[in-house]
This record gives C-alpha cells, sequence and structure tokens, in this order.
C-alpha cells in the first residue's frame, strides 16, 4: 500500500490513472482481468468472432466466391415453414439431450464406487474411462459393426441367448437408429462425466462427512445433504456438456449412420455440416447454427437456473 | 529513391513470407498445387509424375495433397474462402459440377477448342459428364461406371443359367437365390445415383430434360419403388443396399453370400480382397439391362483462383496424356477415359487378368447408356431432397406413392432455388 | 459413499464389485473387438463373427508405423498436445479463479464462458481458418494448438475445485499478506490436485484426438498429426482392415498412459480435503 | 516440490523409461537394417533347384511392386541384397518347373535382415 501510495504521490496529483491504480480493489481488478485475458483471447478469436460470423450470415446469401448480399429473415423462413429436415433434427437433438442425466446419474453411481477404498479401484475407474481417449471414428466403426445386422456381435448373442428370432437392424430400423446411437455415445461419454464428479467428489472436505456421521446421520442423508450439494458445480458442468455432446458427439453420429435412415439419427449439427460442407448452403447452416446456438442457450439457463445459479457455484463460508 | 523503395518492397515482401508460413500466397517462385481425392495409395506415382514434370520446367513447383472424400469439401470450400485454392484439383462425380456453378471452376472450353489434340483424347462420352451449361470444367483422370457382378455358385444352385435381362428378372432371379437370412440375391451401391438404373430401365426419368422440372412422380415409379421395396421386405434385396455405404454392400456381397451386386468397377478390387471365393470361374460380370450405368469418375478441373492457370493447364495435359495415363491404368488397373491408353492396357489385361479384363471392358461399352448424371449445378441438394424420402419407401417406413410425393415437393423447391 | 474410514459388510462389497464388473464388461466388449481387429485381420463383417483370434499378429502395428510417416505425425502430436496442456493448465487455472472472486461483470463473464461453450467447431471452420491465416498461423504448431489452449469445461472444473477450498484458508492467507499469484500456486493448486489431473486428461485427448482442425490449417505433410493418419487408412482400405485399428490403438496408447499417470491423484486427493477447513 | 522430487517423479521416469526403451530398439535396427533376405529354393522333391530366379515383391499401400530378381545358385540358395520394406512376398520362377508358392514375408521393420527357415518350395519336381 505505502510504496504504491508513494508512487501515486510522485505522480502530478489527480492523475487518473495514479488515482485508479492507486485503490487496492482497482489493482484486484486488474489483476482479474489479467488471469481472464489468455483464455479470453482464445475464445473471442475462435468462438466469438464465429458466432458473429454465423449470425451475420445467417441474414445473407453467400457461399465463397459469390458476393454476399442481405436477404433478411429468408433462410429463417426456408427452415421454418419449408425445411421438414430441421424440425425432425431438432427433435433428435433434444432427445440425445434428454438423454444424458441417464448417462450422468450412471457416471455419478460408478464414480461413488471407485471414490472409496475398493479394492481395485483403480482398474474399474481405467476401464470405464478407457473409451473416452478412443478416437470418435474409431468408436463409430466400431459400434456400426456391433450392431450390423448380420456380421454384428449384438444380434450374434441376442440371437444365441433366444432372445429374438429375427436379427434386428439398428442402425437400419428407423425406431432402432437413434437409440443405438445414443447408447454408442453414452458408452463414449460415461468415463468422461465420472472423471468431472470424481474431481468434484474429490473436493468435498471429509469433515463435512464425520461431522455428519457424528450427528447420527445415515448413509442417504449424508448422500442427500452433503454429497449433492457439494457436487452441484460438477454436476452441473456434466450437464451442461451433456448438451454440448449433441452437438460434440457430430463425429460418432456421421460415422455411424450420417444421419440415416432417412433422416432418423439426423441432429441439427449433422444437418448444419451438410448443408455447410455437402450443399455448400453456408448462409443457411449459419442460420441452423444461430438457431442451435439459442436453443442450447436456452438449455444451459435453464440448467444454470436448476443448478441454484452462478454455474452451480457453492457459497459457503 | 527508387531503388530503395524496390529494396524495401522486397525486403517486406520478404519478411512477409517468413512470417506468413501460408503456402501458394505471395511466392516468388511459380507454384501450382495439386489437390487429389482420395488416391494416396498412389503416393509413389503421383510424385514420380510431379519430380518429371518439374524437371522438365526449372523454377516450377508442384505441391500435392491428397484428401479423402469427406474431408475434401470442408478443405477445398475453406481453400476458396480464404482465397488459396488448390490449382489442380480431382474430384468425385458430379461434384466438379457443383464447383463449376458455384464459380470455382475454370472454364476449360476455349483451351480444349484452342488444342484439339487434347480434346481428342478422351472418350466424349465420358468427358461429356464434365459439361455443365455448354462448357467443359473437367477432363477425365479415371472413369467408373455401374455394373452386375454375380456369383456364379449361387446362380448355379438356384438353377439360373445368366444374367437377368430385365428388371422384373432381377427380383425374380434374386428372389430365387434367396434363402432367409443365409442368403439374399441382390444389393446395389446408394451413394450418388449409383443405384438409379433401376429407375431408368423402368423408363423412369428424374427431371425434364431441361433440368428445370421434376418428372419422376410416375404411376410407373410408384410402381417400380413398391417393388423394390416388397422385394427388400422379402430378403430378395439386401437391405444394405439402401442403407450401407460402400464397404458393407461390398463386404456383404465378399462374404460370398449374395447373389448381385450393382456397383461400379473399383468395387471388384474390394470385394476381391475381403472374398476367397471370388475366382474368373465363380464371379459374373454383366451389364444392367438395358446397358444401363451411373457414372461415378474422377475428373480432373482448375481453380479459377488459381495464380499460375497456363501452368495449371500444362499440368493438366501432363497428367492426362499417354505416358502418365498409361502409368496409372496400369498401377490401379483401372481405364483413364484416353482412349489409346485404355485400348493399349485392356489389351494387356486381356491376357494377364481376365477378370479385370472383363470388369473394365464394361466401363468403355454403351457409354451413350450413361444415366444418373444430370448435369446439375447443385447436385447434392437434388439428391439430399431425393434419396432420404425413396429410401425410407424402400425401407418401409413411407409408403411409395407418399415417399415420391414428398420427394417431388422437396426438390422442386431445390430446382426452383436454382 | 464417499467416506472411506467406515468398513463395509461383505455382501455390500461384493455387491459394489459385481455392479463394477458388469460396468467394465459393456465398456470392454467393442475395445475387445477393436483390439481383436488390431491383430488380426478379419472382416469383421464376416459372418457369423469369431470370438476368438484366429491366427494373431502383431504385424498390423508395423504396417502403421510405415504405411504413414508414423514417427513424424508422432512428434508432431506430442509437441501440439504439449503446447495445449500447458496453456490449459495455466490459463484455466487463472481464469477460473479469477471467476472464484467476485467483480463487477462477473456474470456478465460467466454466461459468456457458457455460451461461448455452445457454438459447434464445424460452423466456426470457415471463419476460424481466415483468422489463423490473418495471424500467421497457418501450418505452425502454435496454430494447431491456439484453439485449444483454454477450454472452457476445464475452467469450470478449476472453478469448482477452488469454491471447495474453504474460504477461511483464502482469507488467512490474504492476512499474511500472500499475493494472489501466491494464494493460486501455494494454497489453491495443492488443493486442487484432481483438478490438475483432470486438465491435464482432458486437455491432452481433446488436442490428441482434434482432427478435423489439423485436417484444415496444415497444408505441408510434415506438420500433420497423427489423427490426419486415419484419413489415409480409410482412404483406400476402409475400415475392414486389422491396420486402422491397431492405428487406433496406437492413437489411443498415450492417452491412457497421460491418464494412468495423472489418475494417482484422484486417489492422493481423498484425504487431502479432510486436512483442513 | 523440490526439483529432486520432481525429478523422481513418474512425469520423467515414464517418458524418460520409454525414450531409453526407444533408443535401445533403434540402436537395435540400426544394427540389422541391411536389408538382406536369404533363402533357398527346392523343388517338390525337396531337392535345392539352382539357376531359378526368385522375385521379391514389395507392398504398396494395398497393391505388391515387384522390387527385384535374384538367381539362385547350384544349392539353391538366393540372396536379395536391397530390400528396403518391411512386407515383402517372395516367388520363384524356374524352367519347367514353373512358379513356386508365393511367400508372404513380414518383417519387424523395414529392411530387417532376414534368411527363411522354409525353403521356397516348387508344387512340381525336375
Amino acid at each position: 500500500m505505502t510504496t504504491v501510495a508513494g508512487a501515486g504521490a510522485a505522480i502530478p496529483a489527480g492523475h487518473p490513472r495514479a488515482g485508479w491504480w492507486g485503490t487496492q480493489r482497482n489493482r484486484q481488478l486488474a489483476l482479474i482481468a489479467c488471469f481472464l485475458l489468455p483464455s479470453l483471447v482464445v475464445f473471442v478469436l475462435y468462438r466469438v468472432l464465429p458466432l458473429g460470423w454465423n449470425v451475420v450470415l445467417s441474414f445473407q446469401a453467400w457461399s465463397p466466391l459469390k458476393p454476399a448480399q442481405w436477404i433478411g429473415l429468408e433462410n429463417y423462413v426456408e427452415m421454418w415453414s419449408y425445411d421438414d429436415v430441421f424440425w425432425v433434427a431438432l427433435r433428435n437433438t433434444l432427445i440425445f439431450i434428454a438423454a444424458s442425466p441417464l448417462a450422468i446419474a450412471a457416471a455419478l453411481g460408478i464414480a461413488l464406487l471407485v471414490n472409496s477404498d475398493l479394492k481395485g479401484a483403480t482398474v474399474y475407474r481405467t476401464i470405464v474411462f478407457l473409451s473416452y481417449p478412443l478416437m470418435a471414428v474409431a468408436v463409430g466403426i466400431i459400434w456400426r459393426w456391433m450392431y450390423d445386422e448380420r456380421g454384428g456381435i449384438i444380434n450374434y448373442a441376442l440371437r444365441a441367448s433366444g432372445l429374438v428370432d429375427r436379427p434386428i437392424g439398428f442402425l437400419q430400423d428407423f425406431d432402432w437408429a437413434l437409440p443405438s446411437v445414443i447408447f454408442a455415445e453414452i458408452w463414449q461419454v460415461l468415463g468422461f462425466y465420472m472423471i468431472i464428479l470424481l474431481t468434484g467428489l474429490q473436493s468435498i472436505p471429509q469433515n463435512l462427512y464425520e461431522a455428519a456421521r457424528i450427528d447420527g446421520a445415515p448413509a442417504w442423508a449424508r448422500f442427500f445433504r452433503i454429497t449433492v450439494p457439494m457436487l452441484r458445480p460438477s454436476l452441473f458442468l456434466c450437464i451442461v456438456v451433456g448438451i454440448l455432446n449433441s452437438f460434440s458427439s457430430f463425429d460418432l453420429v456421421y460415422i455411424m449412420t450420417n444421419g440415416g435412415p432417412g433422416h432418423a439419427t439426423e441432429l441439427l449439427i449433422t444437418h448444419i455440416y451438410k448443408s455447410a460442407f455437402v450443399e455448400t448452403k453456408f448462409d443457411y447452416a449459419a442460420a441452423l447454427t444461430v438457431v442451435q446456438f439459442s436453443l442450447l442457450v436456452v438449455l444451459t439457463i435453464a440448467a444454470n437456473r436448476a443448478a441454484g445459479g452462478n454455474a452451480g457455484a457453492v457459497e459457503r463460508d | 529513391m527508387v531503388t530503395r523503395r524496390t529494396l524495401l518492397k522486397t525486403a517486406a515482401a520478404a519478411a512477409a513470407t517468413s512470417v506468413f508460413p501460408t503456402p501458394a500466397i505471395g511466392q516468388a517462385s511459380k507454384k501450382i498445387t495439386f489437390l487429389t481425392w482420395n488416391i494416396i495409395d498412389q503416393k509413389e506415382l503421383i510424385e514420380g509424375w510431379i519430380k518429371r514434370f518439374q524437371a522438365a520446367r526449372p523454377g516450377v513447383e508442384v505441391e500435392w495433397l491428397d484428401k479423402k472424400g469427406p474431408d475434401f469439401g470442408p478443405f477445398y470450400q475453406t481453400q476458396l474462402t480464404a482465397g488459396t485454392p488448390p490449382d489442380v484439383i480431382n474430384t468425385q462425380g458430379a461434384l466438379g459440377l457443383e464447383y463449376a456453378a458455384q464459380g470455382a471452376l475454370l472454364d476449360l472450353t476455349p483451351l480444349l477448342a484452342r488444342e484439339a489434340a487434347i480434346k481428342s483424347r478422351f472418350d466424349a462420352n465420358y468427358l461429356g459428364n464434365w459439361i455443365y451449361e455448354g462448357h467443359n470444367y473437367m477432363l477425365p483422370f479415371y472413369i467408373t461406371k455401374t455394373l452386375l457382378f454375380y456369383n456364379k455358385p449361387m446362380f448355379a444352385k438356384a438353377g439360373l443359367t445368366g444374367p437377368p435381362t430385365s428388371f422384373d428378372e432381377i427380383l425374380s432371379h434374386a428372389q430365387k437365390m434367396t434363402s432367409g437370412e443365409a442368403s439374399t440375391g441382390f444389393m446395389t451401391l446408394n451413394f450418388d445415383w449409383l443405384y438409379w438404373p433401376l429407375f431408368a430401365m423402368n423408363g423412369v426419368q428424374l427431371v425434364t430434360p431441361d433440368l428445370k422440372k421434376t418428372a419422376f412422380n410416375t404411376p410407373k415409379a410408384v410402381e417400380v419403388l413398391d417393388k423394390l421395396a416388397k422385394a427388400t421386405q422379402a430378403n430378395a434385396i439386401n437391405k444394405i443396399s439402401w442403407t450401407g455405404r460402400w464397404v458393407e454392400p461390398n463386404g456383404a456381397f465378399g462374404a460370398g453370400n449374395v447373389g448381385m451386386l450393382h456397383a461400379h468397377s473399383p468395387a471388384y478390387f474390394f470385394f476381391k480382397g475381403q472374398g476367397s471365393w471370388v475366382t474368373p470361374e465363380t464371379l459374373g460380370v454383366a451389364h444392367m439391362p438395358g446397358f444401363y450405368a451411373t457414372p461415378n469418375s474422377h475428373g480432373l478441373g482448375i481453380s479459377k483462383g488459381s495464380k499460375n492457370p497456363e501452368l495449371a493447364w500444362d499440368f493438366l495435359k501432363f497428367v492426362t496424356d499417354n505416358g502418365q495415363a498409361g502409368e496409372l491404368a496400369e498401377r490401379r488397373k483401372l481405364v483413364t477415359g484416353n482412349i489409346a491408353v485404355d485400348k493399349a492396357s485392356l489389351a494387356k489385361l486381356e491376357k494377364e487378368d481376365p477378370t479385370v479384363y472383363a470388369v473394365l471392358k464394361t466401363q468403355l461399352e454403351h457409354t451413350d447408356k450413361m444415366t444418373g448424371n444430370w448435369r446439375f449445378g447443385n447436385d447434392s441438394r437434388v439428391k439430399e431432397a431425393f434419396w432420404p424420402e425413396v429410401q425410407s419407401a424402400l425401407l418401409g417406413r413411407k409408403d411409395a406413392k407418399s415417399a415420391l410425393a414428398d420427394a417431388e415437393r422437396r426438390m422442386s423447391r431445390e430446382l426452383a432455388r436454382a | 459413499m464417499a467416506e472411506s474410514t467406515i468398513r463395509r459388510a461383505t455382501p455390500l462389497l461384493a455387491l459394489r464389485h459385481l455392479a463394477l464388473v458388469v460396468v467394465s464388461f459393456v465398456m470392454l466388449v467393442p475395445f475387445y473387438w477393436v483390439l481383436k481387429t488390431a491383430i488380426t485381420n478379419e472382416n469383421i463383417y464376416a459372418y457369423p463373427p469369431g470370438i476368438l483370434p484366429r491366427e494373431p499378429h502383431l504385424y498390423n502395428f508395423v504396417d502403421v508405423w510405415y504405411l504413414i510417416p508414423f514417427p513424424r505425425y508422432l512428434a508432431n502430436s506430442i509437441i501440439v498436445s504439449t503446447i495445449a496442456v500447458i496453456g490449459n493448465v495455466v490459463f484455466n487455472a487463472l481464469a477460473g479463479y479469477a471467476l472464484t472472486r467476485d467483480f463487477p461483470g462477473r456474470r456478465a463473464v460467466l454466461a459468456l464462458f457458457l455460451s461461448c461453450m455452445l457454438i459447434p467447431f464445424q460452423a466456426a471452420i470457415i471463419p476460424a481458418y481466415l483468422v489463423t491465416a490473418k495471424m500467421g498461423l497457418l501450418n505452425t504448431y502454435f496454430g494447431l494448438a491456439f484453439p485449444l489452449l483454454s477450454t472452457i469445461v476445464c475452467i469450470f472444473v478449476f472453478k469448482a475445485a477452488f469454491e471447495a477450498v474453504p474460504r477461511s484458508l483464502i482469507d488467512a492467507a490474504r492476512i499474511d499478506g500472500l499475493s494472489e499469484w501466491r494464494i493460486i500456486v501455494r494454497v489453491l493448486l495443492p488443493l486442487s490436485k484432481p483438478a490438475i489431473a483432470t486438465n491435464v486428461i482432458l486437455s491432452f485427448i481433446w488436442s490428441w484426438n482434434n482432427f478435423l482442425w489439423p485436417l484444415l490449417i496444415t497444408r505441408d505433410p510434415l506438420m500433420q498429426t497423427l489423427p490426419l493418419g486415419l484419413a489415409r487408412f480409410l482412404s483406400y482400405m476402409e475400415d475392414t482392415t486389422g491396420a486402422l485399428y491397431a492405428f487406433a490403438v496406437m492413437v489411443l496408447l498415450p492417452s491412457i498412459l497421460v491418464f494412468l499417470m495423472a489418475q494417482k491423484e484422484f486417489i492422493r486427493g481423498l484425504t487431502s480435503g479432510a486436512t483442513k477447513g | 516440490m523440490s526439483v529432486r522430487r520432481q525429478l523422481v517423479s513418474r512425469w520423467v521416469i515414464v517418458p524418460g523409461g520409454i525414450a531409453v526403451v526407444t533408443l535401445v530398439w533403434l540402436a537395435y535396427v540400426a544394427a540389422h537394417d541391411h536389408g538382406v533376405v536369404e533363402g533357398r529354393v527346392v523343388d517338390r522333391s525337396g531337392r535345392p533347384v539352382g539357376g531359378a530366379s526368385v522375385m521379391l515383391f514389395e507392398r504398396g499401400f494395398v497393391t505388391h511392386q515387384e522390387r527385384g530378381r535374384a538367381t539362385s545358385d547350384a544349392d539353391g540358395a538366393f540372396r536379395f541384397t536391397d530390400n528396403r520394406s518391411h512386407s515383402i512376398q517372395l516367388e520363384a520362377e524356374a524352367p519347367g518347373l514353373g512358379r513356386s508358392e508365393r511367400r508372404v514375408v513380414r518383417l519387424w521393420f523395414a529392411a530387417q535382415d532376414v534368411k527363411l527357415v522354409e525353403p521356397l518350395r516348387f508344387a512340381t519336381s525336375k
């Protein structure tokens, strides 16, 4: 403080910067700003700018080499009143997202199990995580084969065990395709949820449990009064990631079904990608992107509310 | 003064090039980029070409890039937007036409007019696959169209003497060879309109000759689609026909329990690699009834944004001339659309590898009967509007009538937008 | 539950193992197939599927090594991923900490971060490319790593971990006159080892498996990363070949290694929380 | 963490260990990659075939290219010294005997020196 005051004195009085820099709080603010800066740079360059680009593009008619011209809401009108694929993709995307809580619940269960002094917890943990780092393309190929109607191991097992008499074309059947893709997606992402939740569990001070135990709170009570509230940030994170997966698992869907059969597994992201890079409708794809973005924002806000606001932060003193 | 300014300029330029490792931008030496479509297996060959090309032209540099189909679009479109498109590109199917319509490709018509010798190199019908609104945009690199492969032992077992000669015979043959799940009768590839001969041989037209209006929603088309759907439900047509892409159908045919496969010539090498049963005695090769076939050829074009279009054209001529094309034909065992080359290599193959010969021969026959190769500038959009609906019908999700109605509605919209 | 001190009755213990074994089985079956196909050349669409590998061998791995410039790609991947990991741990920790402090516009920043997460990269390709080109980072390691230098998920991992650290501890440190920087390094990070581990693991995996971005910004073959080798295998042999799966395994191993090395922190973390508060 | 502790941490040991193993392996490879391929050619009854020309095919991405030919000496032995590949096929051809079976030889690294245990065998005999 004193040194700073001195510095402040050295500079002609009333110099705004000196005055601003003078207070402890402002220096704190400057510091916080510096802390945020690197990340902000990355996100502004690779997230915010592209979003802006998409927003602008969504009101234009453009393709590489074609000068952009403003066409107002045409792209959106097209989407709303003519593109029936959009509505299918929207529905599928929502189903896709709705499935993630199940995965998270499963992951929580596993995390709790492997977070103890259980023998071989490390092994289990590793096994569950194993699938996450696998390249999505490889995962897609493998599951496409597992689901295969003739050579697929799943049908093979189902029939060997006499559960079904006719093989199921999981990825070819209009009703099975989406659930099958979702299951494969969960298979891959389970390990991710698990370590996020593990990280959360790790940071719960044990003394809370001890205290609770001394008060004679039963296990379930400790779970709901301590574990769940303390896990709020991690759970929130998992839910957000669950929402993200509706597009971050693009590769998987693209490899497994490419949105088919018909449009049974068409997600907004596959529709966006195909519109842009297969049909070269970049302008229309931009409109789709904006819509998907808004949708996900709404969902995230809802999740945030559910997690008690502040990204599920736990306020304690 | 002047000297100093120029000096500064060059210095700045040098600095720029060193700071910006961006290729093809602001480079002194004459450089072109050759972007191929999924032919990385011929690394040795293409690098050899480039060496020779450069040797003959001092100060010229050729950069070679290869992308797999799904990655090609994103890469090329991005490069277009950035103003650094690869000079010479190799695309598959109708994509070249779309890029042409997009204004990405150089119109080769004047160049071909200038050098008749080049134009006469190629099979006119194949060359014609890349004519968009009357202009040539691409030259054949290597060419394929669909044909009918069939499993002779399965034919014999079903008491069938020869390949089908009509649409209904395809279905009846298929039915005869079908027994539950153990074996299915017929299978086709479905991407890029490859299944279209099935409709063409029934006289179904997709669009009016001017490509402006849909023409497929007819009672006949409904009947055909319905027959195909029923045959699929009965397992006579393998479901993979409508759901698989490349690996599944060819893999299944290679597994030896599918009677017929309608696919283009590269399929042969794939299922041969998969199926030990494939020998000259067991594999039958024929044309589809009515000699209809859908091409899926590889073309070479020049990006309009090329900094050295003349050099690019030079390279195009170099790659497609007898020497280079000959090597490609020999190594990849394919036909190039270069008449002289194909003649020679087929003559050679006739002795060395009768099956390959039989397969490739079909590629040069009845080239006037090619179908499913409409010169759309928005082919993929039309496809996206048409195929999913038809697929729904084929897999029994929708009835043929309403599927075609929906397809018509969506396709008409795309055609109108174009 | 999370508490480690209690001794559990054996039947319950057995039950836990049972549950985990079942889960493990489901997780491993597809995996088994990756491995099986990697050590054979069987057509995976053959029927009926062979459960046990027929005449297994390891030559597919040799093929992978030579059919693509594996060593070069590997080196590139390692460099890029290392840059990304360092960037993530440092930047995310800073940002994560900043978000635990309250300052004007905090909610705005929070909202910005959250919404940044919701933009799919597939839709950002072209602008991202143009930006990178403008910065002259095409064909450079830094350009490859840049978009992944800081990831929001990991920022929130840190934020959550830091928030769980008792305030009293930080206040005490502050009273002792520790600078913010010191507080992070000396107080928060040591208590957030699991968060660090998670950051390392996830950022490594993400940059390691990144496919689309390297595909677009590296024209120079010498700058390409491992996942791009995948395209080469798919390109001609398609996906029935053993080499492809051998490749997948070879690309997977480093991630697993990093996970195994980092996950020790999850166990250590168990006791760390208990000490203070 | 002190410098010493960091040095012995797994983050150093594991990569270090891998590096060491790699170096050892590379050393071994360097000592054994002269591209020598040796073997013998015999006819059906196992008698050595002299003057048979042996072809060496090299594996490309999907194809096999002929890379070289060698001729077997009086006791059927042949020797290539310029193999660059990690996956080759050998086939012998002799007047009156036709072609031998095609032997697939896969190596652990490119140009690995190798000696065929089982000789190339013709289906027919003199």
